[in-house]
């Protein structure tokens, strides 16, 4: 990706990412935010909008690419992982972006979304879970609560929740992430990471529909309580949050316990270190809030930053590398030998 | 030297037919490979059983292969067969009412023992070999095991590998009775088993003792001869449909000099596509074996925008499947090829069988209006220009192609006069370039053919947005206006109609332009229409044969045609779909031949019935 | 007491159109209720901007509420309009257009400022109630805002609720216009706002205040008056097609004692007829969302096999999505019903627009030979019927009924004579029974009209296994004998056909039973083609109406109804699928009217064409 | 599920649960094994033919209630998870067994498999692992080790692959389990626990393929290698494997450490003993072949057994006691009332 844009001028602000298309969100929404942030960040990266993807499925999410001023498509509801697998193996030098809804990823393309995340296509993908079909006006999706009352659901949602997090982990994901649209900051470092990311990165990111479920996520953007109920998590560093850091997080044995540094008497030495690289431990913070041995319903902040990380193969370059290698073992491809194959005759 | 005397034949048919393990399958190919050496004109059918291996001498667990060759022009497997094979109980059983009348049936003896009389479900096991229930054919028995056996006493191989010879003698003594002589199949076993001397001089032995069992033993008095046919010259193979169609598309990437993309889901009897593509990766061929239909048929539209000669390939189910991103790929305006390989339906229906209806589904399947070009191959080795022309049809209309080939035509094998690469036309594709203004790029902007632009991700100055909402004349953004909505769906069917100026007129492909009865085919039945009409012609009736490849559009003078004849017939293996579109179409009225049984259409049945509309 | 002369009108247009936060569907649906009660008849139709909530003052933010009323017999909303209430300049804009020549145009003058008036993109901001714009028209400016505020400023709430009353203000405006009464309107305020007294206060005041505001201002000098029509007597109520479709499945369910199961993934405009089941629990409705349309139509079918009337619902995309499993539905033979609302298509298309597109995939959209019946309700009260009628056929066959609804009658609303439980005819049903002897039970064993039975697991003796492979005659076991999958194919479509002898005869809804011309139609077109022949005839043309319920089948007698006219002529929303069909089975010949906006047609288009082919 | 079958006969032998219809499996097929564990478990259990559905979808695997004397249906390909939904919902005192494969479930049908493990519908879910396509003759499937040469991929596979039981894990899943074909006793008793569990039982039943795939579970099967390359899980049991329990596992922190008992001194007491109920350490047990960290490929035997289960709400009995509390806050729906709504007018 080169940092000057095709037509030869110099590097582009956040602004040139934007299309001429009027932006169709309810005033308010989360993904006014999202949609700033990732022009600005790829402005930042230098990102050659000529080089670069956005695909979506359908959902208000999904209406992202119209306002990219790159190449885009707005396909089917759930497919977007499929649609990317193709155009990445045809087009492997991309930058893809995949924007999907918790209905829209979880729902409808739960497999497509195991599939392209074991396959380790290099892409990124944005999952904005406002925990509501938002399109639809209203019901509830696959992340939302149990218990909610929706149009679909007056009498309250029965399914069990899926954990996006967990199940990345169990799709074998190699880049596992959460961040927020009201943390401006954050999420942009959260984007810039799943970019560098080499595989595909998994990005949950916290959407408020001021429409139809206002307020999910208040507990983590408001100004008074997000600093105790939300930990960020640093590679390598101890697990503290609270607003001076006057709360961490030890683990005893499988365990984590939120400790008061003070009253408590611990200092950072205690603490459980957090390691992107360490999958079990990953584990844990994906059931922060969705630990069944949880009974007692011991508190923990919500995990914010990334989870998990690990290097694997991309399946496009290990695709390329077996096109190569046939063309190495058996020469391009020749048509005439190709037609007639090992046995003729000849009608003379 | 023999004694025995030498008939001439025109034509014959042979059933071989075995248990699974048998190898009759391979039996079959090598005397094929030997007869289009011998240069007769030849159609084979196999026949597996349904299931993978279902137990050994049961009738679900018989393998059959079926050969048709002769000195005249063959145009189908036959119905009835001169001479039957029956390496056991069960494959006699299963095969016993398609013999000739007078036919010659060769018996494995051995494969007649108390256990596979009881697999055979031969009531109280009696032997229909003993008694009488082969009366009216002749009837040859040979201990083919036994047999086999005796002369590998010395091999060093163990007693499973040696019967796995067996099916050498069978050939081998077919050779002798057909006049021929070994080299084509020994050369064959020698390539193969060249790293293993023990089998190969085990099934070269075996051959041999078959083809001199016949020379020697007193029993077989007489040998025949098929003369070779008048075929056109050249160079020869003989090739299946899907690798034909596998062909055909590859040599359409070659020639538009573009990568195949290839997305798809395993399912009979399709299967072979992907596995013929995943073989020519230095053809720059991509296989992605999706995890369902759906993913197949996004992956291969997001190859399609990515600039690929993106494929994808299914039976009807998985088509059906299909359906809703198949609207987005036609929306979206980008060229595909969908291949779809018609099995026996409704829903799962008759996997390994073979049947022509899912025409409906491929021309109306998709919510909304959403018409899209469908062509059908009507033979193994058509399939291969069929698979170019959907090619360059999708290349140069921007369009998703559909090919509607069937079990018959995929797992058929016919000799096909190879082409030369030279000979065949390159496909023009030219990508959308990079431009100076800085206006906005128009991706709906189209030229005279109502063709888009095809502007690949990664050039400069023309990125772009598309998608499966209604889209602006031109600049392809959303657009909820009424009159917009209405443009575009008449534009993109007109795109579709546009496609008739640049295909074949219909042809009368055997019988005069004009007369009593036209026989309308598409597809599989190619064959045995063909075989009818040329006996009805030669008995001087009137009658004629005309073939639609191309299903949507039709060609502009089918109409034409088809006024130029009193009576219309229309044999499908289907409850009668082409017949609806004809009616719809044009207001003729058809006469339906419909054959509903995934098998095809015998060339007696259909004689008879043509007869009786003349 | 006002000193304005009464005007009486034999009907009348009213459009309110404003912002969406203006609630312009709550004041539409308030004085549509109270024109019910003032005994007119009356059609509406509402039109939601696409998006979720566009930004305010934009022209994709407009919201419409369209109401025709009259005492003579009201068939559409109307295409053009006597009165528009426009709330702001966007909402101006978009409508202008459909005003009656010297129709009247209420606009809130706090609407149009120089920020509405950019929104609305009038070029610098030009306001159109002043720069000429509306000349010819009667334009009454009210201060809305501005005089709401007024009424309010003793009110204890907030800026933000204050202005949310503002509709009421026209809504009582409207009422003293046509001279009405407030109570209906209050009492629903009551009902409402009861445990808020300061919102309902401020409500009533508001509402009043614009009804003094009409009789005390000087501006306004005449009312009007709709005097009753001549409705057959009873108690009616308003009701949408949506809502209709689920009351008639819930009757369907309460008559044949069978628990309502409704499994769906939502989608517009499907997605009410799942909040309005959900709602709906103490009538043993089970709702359940699924994870997509596949898993809906499985779950339904799933619950078929487990004895609950199944019943699923979509949209466009989302039946292309159920194709392949609902072959298997259909092979299985399970009574169950798919509700498809139809859409602006292709492929996501339009999804907040209507159309009749999907009547082919309907028909043709599975893979194989797989008909499968289909019916289509003509408007909102009729869905009523179909719903039950779908109900009792699924049922009666046991076989799986196609529903083909649309946008405009889902969201269409209109009175209802409102039927009596009782007279309501109970639908038999009878599971298979417990047997008494040991020989094995056969699930595809049919009754005279080819049924076969309803046997639930957990019922004793009657265990047995279904599936997608070709079943066998009676057992049901899998089969793969060529002759038995074609009677089998033949059976089913014998199946369908037999529901023939079960439907009414097709029948002429106005005009001669032969003539010059008859046009026909299907669903939702049926309120516009009868108020044009109503005219027609009228004017001594001869002209007659038949409208298609039943698709498939069709009426024993259609062909014949067809014959005796000599023209007939087809309008759709789409591009001629109905007609297509009717061609392929009858080879009569059509003309179409096809519109593809996504908008219902108009009675003044309609009418024109119809008039030409006279 | 009385143990007196319908017809008022006595309890029923294994044999009483097999159809007429001819068993169409290859010879040597570890499918055959699978059913006649399956029979003899029902006939101990005593279950009426008539109370049991057996769901299946498309495949060899998918055969299988073919030969149930039950109910069943052979439905389409992934899909059996859905039907079995609605079928529990309209008749939730079925004992409902689905029977998919690996490409059935984890492949078409992934996502159906997601959503019926978060929703915990009271049925036996058997996943028939053979790491191939069987029906359609052998291409790889999606529990293929990568680089596997099959019809398809002449050059070797390049997906990474699933893990089913992490996967069920991260689906929320309450009951995870292993088995294979080849241990009848072990299988019985997996069968058994399964059809005691209130809830989804996802158990993975390895089968070998002889004709496509043959040998893929030989460590775990063969006589010589198999108590060495597979540990049996009990719960409350320290883990100890082969011939004569000389290994054993313990715990360094996440890191299991496989050790020697007598050559290394160890006794039980120091090993890792197996709780079912623990979430965290059950996604150990899954990564036993599959630790992203385990680069250095440190050995580790194949756990079978049951590796996590624990207690949720069925997604059935939540709707059957929606229906009731409408019907006691409602009364019965009264088709009158409905009908007639809140807002009617007379005309006379
Ligand atoms: C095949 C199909 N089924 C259903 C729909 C209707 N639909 C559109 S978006 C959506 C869900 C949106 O939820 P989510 O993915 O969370 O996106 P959000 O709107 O909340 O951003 C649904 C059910 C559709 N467009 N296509
Ligand atoms: C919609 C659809 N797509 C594809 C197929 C073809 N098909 C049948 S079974 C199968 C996969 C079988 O693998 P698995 O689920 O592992 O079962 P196994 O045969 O190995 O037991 C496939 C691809 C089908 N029947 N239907
Ligand atoms: S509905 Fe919700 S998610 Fe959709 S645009 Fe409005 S606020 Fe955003
Ligand atoms: S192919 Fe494999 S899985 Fe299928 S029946 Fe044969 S051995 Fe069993
Ligand atoms: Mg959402
Ligand atoms: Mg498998």
């Amino acid at each position: 990706m080169s940092a000057i844009s095709s037509n030869g001028k110099p590097s582009l602000k956040a602004k040139d990412y934007a299309t001429d298309q009027d932006v169709r969100w309810c005033p308010g929404c989360g993904d006014y935010s999202i949609l700033k942030q990732v022009q600005t960040v790829m402005a930042q990266l230098g990102l050659n909008k000529d080089e670069v993807a956005v695909i979506s499925g359908i959902g208000c999410s999904s209406r992202f690419p119209y306002y990219m001023e790159t190449y885009g498509m707005h396909s089917i509801h759930g497919r977007a992982p499929a649609v990317v697998s193709g155009l990445k193996v045809a087009n492997p030098d991309l930058s893809i972006w995949m924007v999907t809804g918790d209905g829209d990823g979880l729902s409808i393309g739960g497999n497509h979304l195991l599939h392209i995340l074991r396959r380790n296509f290099d892409v990124n993908i944005l999952l904005f879970n406002n925990q509501i079909y938002g399109l639809t006006k209203g019901q509830y999706s696959p992340t939302s609560e149990q218990q909610k009352r929706t149009k679909s659901t007056p009498m309250g949602s029965l399914d069990y929740p899926v954990n996006p997090l967990a199940f990345a982990l169990g799709a074998n994901s190699t880049f596992v992430a959460r961040s927020m649209d009201r943390d401006p900051k954050h999420l942009q470092e959260m984007l810039k990471r799943s970019h560098a990311h080499k595989g595909t990165a998994f990005l949950e990111i916290y959407q408020n529909c001021n429409i139809f479920n206002d307020g999910a996520f208040f507990p983590f953007t408001d100004k008074a309580t997000k600093k105790v109920n939300g930990i960020f998590l640093e590679h390598g560093q101890p697990m503290l949050f609270g607003g001076e850091n006057e709360y961490g997080i030890k683990l005893d044995g499988f365990k984590p316990v939120v400790v008061h540094m003070e009253n408590d008497g611990y200092s950072a030495d205690d603490l459980w270190v957090h390691d992107e690289g360490d999958i079990f431990k990953a584990q844990i913070l994906t059931r922060f809030f969705d630990d069944p041995n949880n009974k007692d319903g011991q508190f923990y902040p919500r995990p914010f930053g990334i989870l998990y990380q690990t290097e694997r193969p991309c399946y496009e370059d290990l695709l390329v590398a077996q096109v190569q290698e046939a063309k190495d073992r058996k020469g391009d491809g020749d048509l005439d030998k190709l037609l007639t194959g090992n046995s003729t005759w000849e009608i003379a | 030297m023999s004694t025995t005397a030498k008939t001439v034949k025109e034509a014959v048919t042979i059933k071989f037919a075995g248990d699974s393990g048998d190898g009759m399958q391979l039996t079959g190919t090598l005397f094929t490979d030997n007869t289009a050496l011998a240069g007769s004109d030849l159609a084979t059918f196999p026949d597996y059983p349904a299931e993978i291996r279902a137990p050994a001498g049961t009738l679900a667990g018989v393998s059959g292969f079926q050969l048709h060759f002769g000195s005249t022009k063959i145009f189908t497997p036959g119905d009835h067969f001169d001479v039957l094979v029956a390496m056991n109980a069960a494959a006699l059983k299963s095969n016993l009412g398609q013999i000739k009348e007078g036919g010659t049936i060769i018996a494995n003896s051995d494969g007649f023992d108390k256990r596979n009389l009881r697999l055979a479900k031969y009531e109280d096991k009696a032997n229909p070999i003993e008694d009488g229930t082969l009366e009216g054919y002749q009837v040859f028995e040979m201990s083919v095991t036994k047999l086999t056996r005796e002369c590998l006493k010395e091999s060093p191989l163990g007693v499973k590998d040696r019967d796995r010879c067996k099916n050498m003698f069978v050939l081998g003594f077919l050779l002798w009775r057909y006049s021929r002589d070994m080299e084509s199949v020994i050369n064959y076993l020698t390539a193969k088993f060249g790293k293993k001397p023990d089998v190969l001089e085990a099934n070269i032995k075996v051959l041999k003792a078959g083809y001199h069992y016949g020379e020697t033993t007193e029993t077989f008095t007489t040998t025949y001869e098929v003369k070779a046919a008048a075929l056109e010259k050249g160079t020869y193979r003989s090739i299946m449909g899907n690798q034909a169609l596998c062909y055909g598309l590859i040599t359409a990437a070659n020639k538009s000099g573009l990568d195949l993309f290839y997305g798809s889901y395993p399912i009979t009897p399709a299967s072979d596509i992907l596995h013929t593509f995943a073989a020519q990766k230095h053809f720059s061929v991509k296989t992605f074996q999706a995890e369902d239909e759906i993913a197949a048929m996004c992956s291969t539209l997001g190859a399609a925008y990515g600039g690929d000669l993106a494929v994808t390939g299914t039976s009807g189910p998985g088509l059906a499947l299909k359906g809703e991103a198949l609207g987005l790929a036609m929306i979206l305006e980008l060229p595909m090829v969908v291949i779809n390989v018609q099995r026996g339906g409704p829903s799962t229906g008759l996997p390994t069988k073979t049947e022509q209806a899912d025409l409906l589904m491929a021309m109306y399947g998709r919510n909304g209006e959403s018409p899209l070009p469908v062509i059908a191959p009507r033979s193994p080795s058509d399939a291969f220009e069929v698979g170019y022309e959907a090619a360059r049809i999708a290349l140069q209309h921007m369009i998703p192609v559909v090919i509607l080939s069937d079990g018959y035509i995929a797992n058929g094998a016919e000799p096909w006069k190879i082409p030369k690469a030279e000979d065949i036309p390159e496909i023009e594709v030219s990508f959308a370039k990079a431009r100076e203004t800085d206006d906005p790029f128009l991706p709906y902007d189209r030229d005279e053919n109502l063709v888009r632009p095809w502007a690949i991700p990664g050039t400069p100055t023309l990125a772009h947005r598309i998608g499966g909402l209604e889209k602006e004349d031109k600049t392809g953004n959303v657009s909820y206006d009424p009159a917009n909505h209405e443009y575009m769906v008449k534009t993109r069917a007109a795109r579709v109609e546009k496609i008739a100026d640049f295909i074949p007129e219909q042809s009368i492909e055997m019988g005069p332009e004009s007369g009593d009865v036209l026989v309308l085919g598409w597809g599989s039945t190619f064959g045995v229409i063909q075989s009818i009409v040329n006996e009805l012609l030669a008995e001087g009736k009137s009658v004629s044969h005309a073939h639609v490849r191309y299903l949507n559009p039709f060609p502009r003078n089918l109409e034409e045609v088809l006024r130029k004849f009193d009576r219309i017939v229309v044999p499908e293996i289907n409850n009668g779909q082409l017949s609806k579109i004809i009616r719809d179409h044009f207001l003729i009225d058809v006469i339906q031949y419909n054959k509903i049984q995934g098998i095809p259409i015998t060339h007696a049945e259909l004689k008879s019935f043509v007869e009786g509309v003349i």
